[in-house]
């Protein structure tokens, strides 16, 4: 069962990363990328992590994925024009390269952990107020760190994307190209 | 206090001389300038006189030595001081003698000169620098004097340097001399390295200590006293004008005519018969480099009795007689007879100084004129000057009596003991001297006046102070050969007087061996040389002929003429073997090895440096997905490399 | 409510962070409330940072250990903490004029780099690895935020845009090498991991990938080649004040952690070619940086080259790391703080119009018409080039004197070697600045007294600490 | 801080060294139009400093006593320490070595002021300041006896030097200034390596930090690590000095720099090459540099004969004095190179010589420049006429660099030939009779110089109105042709305040190589090494007599003493002519 | 039976590995970013693998912040691309190269 489990939702996510990685419209590429953030949540829960299972489909799919169809839509950006440098060396290169580094990868995590055997899931290891207490004691300092982190995410997003101010484009800036059009407004403030 | 004390003087006051002329500056009346040259001199000329009779008559060691302070000090302690024994004392006075009459001289001959104080500034400076020369107790001290008379010689023959060709002569004689220093020096380097001084008593006292130490093979396949005496000769080839550094000195007539006198005739161009002398000792100690001597001395002075005898410039006549006369004190001091080249080289001084005042009141009177063939009839418009040339030929000749004739026939009387054939050579030099020196008496003071009717006109004696130095060399040059051996009478003075300074030769004695029947033989065969000379030179340019004889000669002969008056082509030879290809060496260097091999290899090597950097500046595409690639790439190779 | 004693004790370690983050706050705040004041902010927060920096040394208000181990204090880290600091104050200096010239809020900016620099305090100080990456991505953001701080300029926004993407993507190595590390000790804590991997046996191939990737994503922040190329374009977009700090801080900040994670690696006894494989970096970077800055015309690129190569440097003491290892980092990195500081501080002055190339050529003649700026600029070129008796000269001296001592004889070799094509480009804008006829008069530049302070501190501080290294030198007694 | 006070308050080398340095800072509140008035604070400055060295120097200076050792330190009579941790301190002194050195720089420098007044024409504040800077970075090299503080001087001359060419140079200013700066550094940086590894060889030895020259004189290196270090400083003294084949940036840097640069860099840069073999490379690996020793002298005497060849092919007067140099250092190196006392001596004399007789004319050329913009020979050509006192003051030092006797040229060597040809070291012999060849070869180009410049009509009309040389220029003059004159007349004057040291120097060298006996020399005078060993009447002879000279300039005997105690057996030996070294052994 | 942890393992180094490819080779900056998310969430599983296989809850832990980061990365990334959207109406990194040799 689980390892039918495993094997469908693996294999959903490794062809719709494919997808997300070769689909030429971005959207699509997007929502490809729900489907793998689905998958890999199921897996989350058959490795035991139900609330990062959950976070990952609130804040990943939920949150995150809108975000960037949200962005999608408002650039309006569509498919990759074939025009532009090709870089068929690099394409290649970087196929390789990364056939190698799953192929390498794999294998050493495979021959490391392959013997290894899982211990029985415990009580504790899916305890969630187990988890939140390690979260608020031991953990403490990132937990301020990733506050504060998502602060700065929100006054630089702020910084980046706001809108010219009415007095700031004067004098023209030589270098910049035209300044985008009105109806783009604020976006990206909202961290989730 | 002694004269003798004031030995220090002698070489100082010129100095001195020069120094206030040169302070002085141009602007001070000629009457002053006059006064302080002839001063400085004519001071220097009677202390010397002084400190040599006081010195001669007992007071004081000798030989005399006067330290003045130490010019080096340890590790190698070389003073600047001065000695007084036989040979210096002679050179002294000669040099001061015929130096203060030729200053008088130049007085009159330099008067209406633009840089008359300048002149006499080098003059002066020339005759302290002389005086260095002679009175050195070490090599150093003549060395000084040695470069420096020759830095007055280079002076005083670019004296009239707006014109073009005296900067030129006055450069080629400084070079050519300083070929033959070069050699000097690196006899002194050897000095130094075997002995330590360079004082000249303790060196010789070396030698003569050890003479086998100093005869054991050093360098070149020669021992360390023919090392030396080679060096030192090449240098006073240089000095003195011999094959095969002779041709400056007929370029140097380019100075004024009693620079000529004093420096290319009477005293500088002696000094390496001077040094050669000097260290008898060591060259006494290797034979073959005295064969080299006397072969090169008999040698040039044919060679330039030969040149002479086809040249038309008075002065350049006299220069070639100098070469010659010059070789005749080689071959002497190559034979042996040291004594006797300083007995040559007194006579000298005194006739061939003459002979060149005598030219320039020539000169003088023609106004600047020098060429021969433009000149004649001259004795009935410069009596004094007639007369008294007619007494330097007469002594240059040998004819008997006057001085040469003592000196010459001395001269080939130790060829004759040292090889017949330096003899041969010798007597025919005699000859073809006595027939360009008559040549040239005859093509200027006889015959008809050649000259334009402006310098005819011109034509007057020179005034008192030129003609008193003349009547006074000329009364030398007829008494200075009596001091001398004096054929058949057993007797020289001048020998006897030296014998100290070269005791370890004892040439007196060996002369005396000839029988009297050989003598009689050789005095003879120089004596009639000579008179045969003089006879063919009558024939040829005598007997108002004016150019008659010189067109028959050069029409018999006009190949050998050319020849000759090009002086045998060496300045040509020179400048193909030598100066070309030295020339061309140095632009090989600049051109080749400076500009495109070391200056192109480090331009290239930055050139590749930088092609470098522009190449790989294009790893910096501006893709930002090239740049991730980047690291992918290095992070697998270097994981690669980590692992296995 | 009380807090208990270790709280208290851990809130206090946290002080120079609470007082730099909380006045960005109020910064923000007072920014929305009283835009009057806005030239205040980055001055204000200059001196916020530099009193930190003078309160710092005070000893005894911090534990060695704080937070369970997560964070750390030490002697070392207050060093590089100063030099953090150091930066954050002169980039915070320069900045006002650049600001006020481009017409750009002031508010979000001093914020930004405050938290950056916060940022930077907890990597510096960062014992356990998901730490370490939280306060990376932190600063980072922070970097890519003010890297595109001039928005309206494309050049700007595309540095902000190249820096972001080469970020994001290296930090998932950097995290993939920290779920390694975790997943093979079981512990994120860095000693823990060493401790973990020296006493259990055999250390397997995978460790060896986590602490590669590691080591490269921190590569990547310190510019190496080939980790190096997103920083000339960064560099070169991204405001000048600002590439002051950038150019300085986060590498400084990286070496640290370079250095610990290299002396884990060094503990923990992972591969033998360590050494080898940092020299290779070093080596690489030397002779690229040098190599390419030689042939800019941008001065703001071919500063950024000669970072990469100054990094280069840098890395030669740690390819033996040890204590020893750590006055050649600290001096050297003092050095390149204040030298690079100084001169991205006058390009920000000099050149007015960000969007274009800064020529180094458009300086031509300026250093008789500017002469102080002249001579600082000439200042820091002199001592990026190594010339004595700047500060600069005597941080390569104990680089290379590090070298010699260990044997590496050839790394320093290969080092002078690139200085040498180092000088070239350095002595141009000497040249430029005193040996060109003027061919453009400055239009347009803003010279404030703020901009001209930190100049003079950065310039001053290369020399006298260059002739008179003592106070250096009592600060090093300290830290090593 | 006290020791700092009093650093500057007393007359002390680190008033001498650092005045002009302090000098600079007046400089920055000249309003920017006040050139003359910087003109004459700079000349002022400069002569300031000059009385304040002079002072110093002469202080220290007795007649008839070798220049004493001073050093430099603090009020607790230790050493000033500059960077403990390393060990490194800030250790000035001077010797009987460094002292004409110092002499000939403060010298320069107003003269230098002088000969700049109308050829430098803008920025005098800039130029005053990178004079005054290099001033004090020269003075260091001279008297810094602590090899990192050495080194810092050494670079610290680079920068004004470059600024100074640079700036106001001629056309390829730029060019020139860079190749001078990168062929330096390209020198130099191998020998920063160099002596870090001596500095770590130390602590590794001793267990104490330390770059002090005494401390790193103790290491007795093997041969080995003594060859590239000797190769390392060799580099960066070799291309400094400069010997073929790394003499190129010299021309270029002469004939674009201003008549200033060009002065002070023959004058005085030159010989911070030949000063760095002299203090540090031969005492620091002696063995090192007998070994090499050979090359070396070849490329000396190649740089002669190809100084001398390339200069007598110049069209340009700069560049003819430039190569010139190039030949006049290398009998300088030969002199170095043959470890003999009498050499060294010259060695030393002919690097003040140098920087006189060559400064001169770098002064004449400029003057000529500053009336005529070029300094090409077509363009001149019988200047004797119209200009006479620069005629004089020309074929002055033209003679003075042929090596005329009684000038300083022949002072310098002729002791560097007699003790390179005598040297018990290397067998220099036929090196000496090549590098002869060059004394030769110098009056070749010199003569051409004056031949083409002032001698024979004139050819240009421009020249026909040149004014003669003012009184400003005579003064900047007539200083060199008296020490010229002064030191040609009389050099023991000038050597015997160096010569108890460089007797030590030598004397630990030649200690420390155990002086090689050459086979051949061996061979060429085995009689006369018969005699040595049994004296000779004659050269016992020579002995008293030369020693009871000594005693009758009393004065002077302690030197002697003090040359004969303090250096070891083989220089002592090498006073005995001509014999090998008996503490050499057989072969 | 229960899936052997290494199959997760190979798992998140398949997709991180996708993820790479994805960014080497995708011109549009967002696909870049999201193939980044993809390598980011590769990680995080095999985070939780190891999680799982050292039965230590930190490891969701470190999921979760990496989780909170990745948001945030989203927000300053595509605040980005909307600023040079507006500038230059591309976000095509092949034609982003104002900046470069």
């Amino acid at each position: 069962m689980e390892v039918a489990i495993f094997s469908i939702f693996a294999l959903l996510s490794v062809g719709f990363a494919i997808v997300v990685v070769v689909h030429p419209q971005p959207v699509k590429s997007t929502m490809s990328m729900v489907v793998v953030l689905f998958s890999l949540a199921v897996l989350f829960v058959l490795l035991g992590a139900p609330f990062v299972a959950a976070v990952q489909v609130l804040v990943y799919a939920g949150a995150i994925l809108v975000l960037f169809l949200f962005v999608l839509m408002l650039l309006n950006i569509g498919r990759e024009r074939a025009a532009g440098v090709g870089q068929p060396a690099q394409r290649w290169v970087a196929l390789i390269g990364a056939a190698f580094f799953a192929g390498f990868l794999g294998m050493l995590l495979w021959r490391t952990h392959g013997p290894d055997t899982l211990d029985a899931l415990t009580p504790d290891y899916l305890s969630i107020h187990r988890l939140s207490w390690e979260l608020f004691t031991t953990w403490l300092l990132p937990f301020e760190l990733v506050g504060l982190l998502l602060l700065v995410a929100v006054v630089a997003a702020y910084a980046m994307a706001r809108a010219p101010q009415p007095g700031e484009m004067t004098p023209p800036q030589a270098g910049a190209l035209p300044a985008a059009p009105a109806e783009v407004a604020e976006v990206g403030g909202e961290a989730p | 206090m002694s004269a003798l004390n004031l030995l220090w003087l002698v070489p100082l006051l010129p100095f001195a001389g020069a120094a206030l002329n040169g302070v002085l500056g141009p602007r001070v009346p000629k009457a002053l300038t006059t006064f302080v040259a002839l001063a400085a001199p004519g001071a220097s000329l009677l202390v010397a006189l002084a400190a040599i009779w006081q010195w001669w008559h007992g007071v004081g060691p000798h030989p005399f030595e006067q330290v003045l302070y130490a010019w080096l000090r340890a590790p190698l302690h070389i003073d600047v001081a001065f000695l007084l024994d036989p040979l210096s004392a002679v050179m002294t006075f000669v040099v001061t003698f015929v130096g203060f009459w030729i200053h008088v001289y130049s007085a009159g001959y330099m008067h209406h000169e633009k840089g008359y104080q300048r002149y006499f500034v080098y003059l002066n400076l020339f005759m302290g620098m002389m005086l260095l020369l002679v009175l050195g107790n070490n090599f150093l001290v003549t060395f000084v004097g040695w470069e420096g008379v020759g830095l007055c010689s280079y002076l005083l023959i670019g004296y009239y340097y707006d014109q073009d060709e005296p900067p030129r002569a006055g450069r080629k004689a400084f070079i050519v001399n300083r070929i033959g220093d070069f050699a000097f020096l690196v006899g002194l380097f050897a000095l130094v390295q075997r002995f330590g001084t360079l004082d000249y008593r303790k060196i010789f006292a070396a030698v003569e200590a050890a003479p086998h130490a100093v005869q054991a093979t050093y360098a070149l396949g020669l021992s360390f006293a023919g090392f030396v005496a080679l060096c030192l000769f090449i240098g006073a080839t240089g000095k003195s004008a011999q094959v095969p550094l002779y041709v400056w000195l007929p370029d140097a007539m380019a100075g004024p005519t009693p620079v000529s006198a004093l420096i290319h005739a009477a005293t500088m161009v002696t000094a390496g018969v001077y040094i050669v002398v000097r260290a008898n000792a060591l060259f006494q100690l290797a034979p073959e480099i005295l064969w080299v001597v006397a072969i090169i001395g008999a040698f040039t002075a044919v060679l330039a009795a030969t040149i002479g005898v086809a040249q038309y410039d008075i002065k350049k006549v006299l220069a070639y007689s100098t070469v010659s006369q010059l070789g005749y004190m080689f071959l002497a001091a190559g034979s042996g007879a040291y004594a006797v080249a300083i007995f040559h080289l007194g006579t000298h001084a005194f006739f061939k100084a003459l002979l060149f005042l005598g030219s320039g009141s020539v000169i003088h009177a023609m106004s600047g004129e020098q060429d021969m063939r433009r000149m004649g009839g001259l004795k009935k418009h410069l009596p004094i000057t007639y007369w008294t040339f007619l007494v330097g030929c007469l002594a240059i000749a040998g004819v008997p009596g006057f001085a040469g004739f003592f000196s010459k026939d001395a001269i080939l009387g130790a060829a004759w003991q040292a090889h017949i054939a330096l003899w041969a050579v010798g007597t025919l030099t005699a000859g073809i001297t006595a027939f360009y020196m008559f040549r040239l008496f005859f093509m200027t003071f006889h015959g008809n006046f050649r000259g334009t009717e402006e310098q005819h006109h011109h034509l007057h004696e020179s005034p008192a102070s030129m003609t008193l130095p003349l009547i006074v060399l000329a009364i030398g040059a007829i008494f200075a050969g009596w001091v001398g051996v004096i054929p058949f009478l057993d007797r020289d003075w001048l020998g006897h007087f030296l014998a100290p300074v070269v005791a370890n030769v004892g040439h007196a004695a060996e002369h005396a061996e000839h029988g009297l029947g050989l003598e009689a033989f050789l005095v003879g065969a120089s004596v009639l040389v000579g008179l045969l000379g003089i006879f063919l030179a009558w024939r040829l340019y005598g007997r108002g002929r004016d150019l008659e004889g010189e067109e028959a000669l050069v029409a018999a002969a006009p190949r050998l003429h050319r020849t000759l008056q090009n002086k045998y082509y060496v300045d040509e030879l020179y400048d193909a073997i030598v100066v070309r290809p030295l020339a061309w060496l140095a632009r090989m260097c600049w051109k080749v090895i400076d500009t495109i091999f070391i200056n192109g290899s480090v331009h290239v090597g930055a050139f590749l440096v930088e092609l470098t950097g522009d190449l790989g500046r294009f790893t910096t595409t501006g893709n930002v997905r090239n740049y991730a690639l980047y690291f992918f790439t290095a992070l697998i190779a270097f994981f690669v490399w980590l692992v296995f | 409510m009380s807090l208990d004693a270790t709280m208290q004790a851990d809130l206090t370690s946290l002080l120079p962070e609470l007082v730099i983050g909380g006045f960005a706050v109020l910064v923000l705040l007072f920014d929305a409330l009283a835009p009057g004041l806005k030239r205040l902010w980055l001055p204000l927060s200059a001196a916020v940072v530099a009193g930190v920096g003078f309160w710092l040394p005070r000893p005894g208000w911090a534990h060695p250990s704080s937070f369970g181990g997560f964070l750390e204090w030490s002697p070392v880290t207050l060093a590089l903490a100063e030099i953090v600091l150091l930066s954050a104050a002169l980039a915070l200096l320069a900045s006002q004029a650049y600001l006020r010239r481009e017409r750009l809020g002031t508010g979000e900016y001093a914020a930004l780099l405050l938290w950056c620099t916060v940022g930077m305090l907890f990597l510096v100080r960062a014992a356990e690895l998901l730490t370490l990456f939280l306060a990376l991505e932190l600063l980072s953001f922070c970097l890519y935020a003010l890297a595109a701080y001039h928005r309206r300029l494309a050049m700007a926004t595309e540095a902000g845009l190249k820096y972001f993407l080469m970020g994001a993507f290296v930090s998932s190595f950097v995290l993939l090498g920290i779920a390694l590390l975790y997943g093979e000790t079981g512990t994120t804590k860095l000693q823990q991991v060493a401790d973990a991997l020296s006493s259990g046996g055999g250390v397997g191939v995978v460790v060896v990938l986590g602490f590669l990737l590691i080591v490269c994503g921190f590569a990547f922040k310190m510019s190496l080649v080939p980790f190096h190329a997103w920083s000339p374009d960064t560099y070169q977009g991204a405001p000048s004040p600002f590439v002051a700090f950038l150019s300085v801080a986060p590498k400084a900040a990286s070496a640290l952690v370079l250095v610990r994670v290299l002396t884990a690696i060094g503990t923990a006894q992972v591969g033998h070619d360590w050494p080898q494989l940092i020299a290779l970096l070093s080596v690489l970077s030397m002779l690229g940086g040098n190599l390419l800055a030689l042939v800019q015309k941008d001065i703001k690129r071919m500063l950024a080259y000669s970072g990469i190569a100054h990094m280069g440097y840098l890395l030669i003491p740690l390819v033996t790391v040890g204590t020893d290892s750590l006055p050649p980092l600290l001096v050297y990195l003092l050095a390149y703080a204040l030298m690079n500081a100084g001169a991205f501080a006058i390009v920000a002055l000099l050149y007015a119009r960000p969007g274009e190339q800064h020529l180094i050529s458009e300086l031509s003649g300026w250093g008789y018409r500017f002469p102080f700026l002249g001579v600082c600029l000439t200042v820091s070129m002199l001592s990026l080039a190594g010339i004595p008796p700047t500060l600069g000269f005597l941080g390569k001296y104990l680089v290379f004197f590090h070298a010699i001592q260990h044997g590496h004889l050839a790394l320093a070799l290969v080092g002078i070697a690139a200085s040498i094509v180092g000088v070239v480009y350095y002595l141009r804008v000497v040249y430029v600045l005193y040996m060109k006829p003027e061919v453009a008069a400055p239009s347009g530049l803003l010279l404030d007294v703020w901009g001209r302070l930190a100049v003079l501190a950065a310039a001053a501080g290369t020399l006298v600490l260059g002739i008179w290294p003592s106070a250096l030198l009592d600060w090093l007694e300290r830290a090593v | 801080m006290n020791t700092f006070v009093h650093l500057f308050t007393h007359s002390t080398l680190t008033l001498v060294v650092f005045f002009p340095t302090l000098a600079v800072l007046p400089l920055l509140f000249f309003p920017r139009d006040s050139q003359a008035a910087v003109k004459v604070y700079v000349l002022l400055a400069t002569l300031a400093e000059l009385l304040l060295g002079g002072w110093y120097l002469l202080a220290r200076y007795t007649a008839g006593a070798p220049f004493p050792f001073v050093r430099e330190l603090g009020l607790d009579g230790q050493p000033i320490p500059w960077i403990p941790r390393w060990g490194i301190r800030y250790e000035l002194a001077i010797d009987g070595i460094s002292m004409p050195l110092v002499a000939l720089t403060l010298l320069l420098m107003p003269l230098v002021i002088l000969g700049s007044w109308k050829g430098i024409t803008k920025h005098w504040q800039a130029y005053g300041a990178a004079m005054l800077l290099l001033t004090t970075g020269m003075l260091g090299v001279f008297l810094a006896f602590d090899l990192f503080l050495f080194y810092v001087f050494w670079e610290l001359v680079l920068v004004p030097m470059y600024l100074i060419i640079g700036i106001w140079g001629g056309d390829r200013k730029v060019y020139a200034a860079l190749k001078f700066f990168l062929y330096t550094m390209a020198g130099s940086l191998p020998m920063l390596v160099a002596l870090l590894w001596l500095g770590w060889r130390q602590h590794e030895t001793t267990g104490v930090w330390s770059f002090a020259y005494a401390d790193l004189l103790q290491l007795n290196l093997p041969l080995g690590p003594q060859l590239w270090l000797f190769a390392a400083f060799a580099l960066a003294f070799a291309i400094k000095v400069p010997m073929f084949p790394l003499h190129t940036w010299l021309p270029d840097a002469h004939v674009e720099a201003p008549t200033g640069g060009s002065v002070v860099l023959a004058g005085v840069l030159l010989k911070l090459g030949t000063y760095g073999f002299l203090r540090l490379a031969f005492p620091l690996f002696p063995q090192a540099a007998v070994r090499l020793g050979m090359p070396l002298v070849v490329l000396a005497v190649i740089g002669i004969l190809y100084g001398a060849l390339v200069s007598w092919m110049q069209g340009d007067m700069k560049k003819l004095v430039a190569y010139s140099s190039v030949a006049h250092l290398g009998f300088v190196m030969l002199g170095l190179l043959a470890f003999d006392l009498v050499a060294w001596q010259g060695a030393l004399l002919q690097m003040v010589n140098h920087g006189l007789s060559t400064g001169a004319l770098f002064l004449l050329v400029g003057m000529l420049y500053d009336r005529r913009h070029t300094k090409k020979f077509d363009e001149f050509g019988g200047l004797a006429k119209v200009i006479p006192v620069f005629a004089f003051f020309l074929v002055f030092s033209a003679l003075a660099s042929v090596g005329l006797p009684m000038l300083n040229g022949f002072a310098g060597e002729f002791p560097i030939l007699v003790g390179s040809y005598k040297s018990a070291v290397l067998d220099l012999r036929w090196a000496t009779v090549a590098a002869t060849l060059g004394v030769v070869l110098a009056a070749i180009y010199l003569l051409k110089m004056l031949f083409l410049t002032l001698w024979g009509p004139i050819t240009r009309q421009e020249n026909e109105g040149l004014k003669d040389l003012s009184l400003r220029e005579i003064l900047a003059l007539a200083p060199l042709c008296v020490l010229m004159l002064w030191i040609g007349v009389a050099p023991a004057c000038f050597m015997d305040p160096s010569t108890a040291h460089l007797g030590q120097l030598l004397g630990n060298v030649r200690a420390r190589i155990q002086v090689p006996v050459q086979p051949d020399q061996v061979a060429a005078s085995g009689p006369v090494t018969g005699g040595s060993t049994g004296p000779s009447p004659a050269r016992g002879g020579v002995s008293t007599s030369r020693e009871s000279r000594w005693r009758e300039s009393t004065s002077r005997d302690s030197i002697y003493a003090l040359i004969r105690t303090g250096a070891s057996a083989p220089i002592a030996a090498s006073d005995a002519p001509a014999s090998p070294a008996p503490a050499g052994g057989a072969p | 039976m229960t899936v052997p942890i290494a199959w997760y393992m190979v798992l998140a180094a398949v997709l991180f590995s996708i993820g790479t490819v994805g960014a080497l080779t995708r011109r549009n900056g967002i696909t870049i970013f999201l193939s980044i998310e993809l390598m980011l969430n590769a990680v995080n599983l095999l985070i939780l693998s190891y999680a799982r296989l050292l039965n230590d809850q930190a490891g969701q832990v470190i999921v979760f912040f990496v989780l909170a980061v990745a948001a945030a990365e989203a927000a300053i990334g595509l605040a980005l691309f909307i600023a040079v959207y507006r500038l230059r109406r591309t976000i095509d990194v092949n034609r982003l190269n104002l900046l470069r040799w």
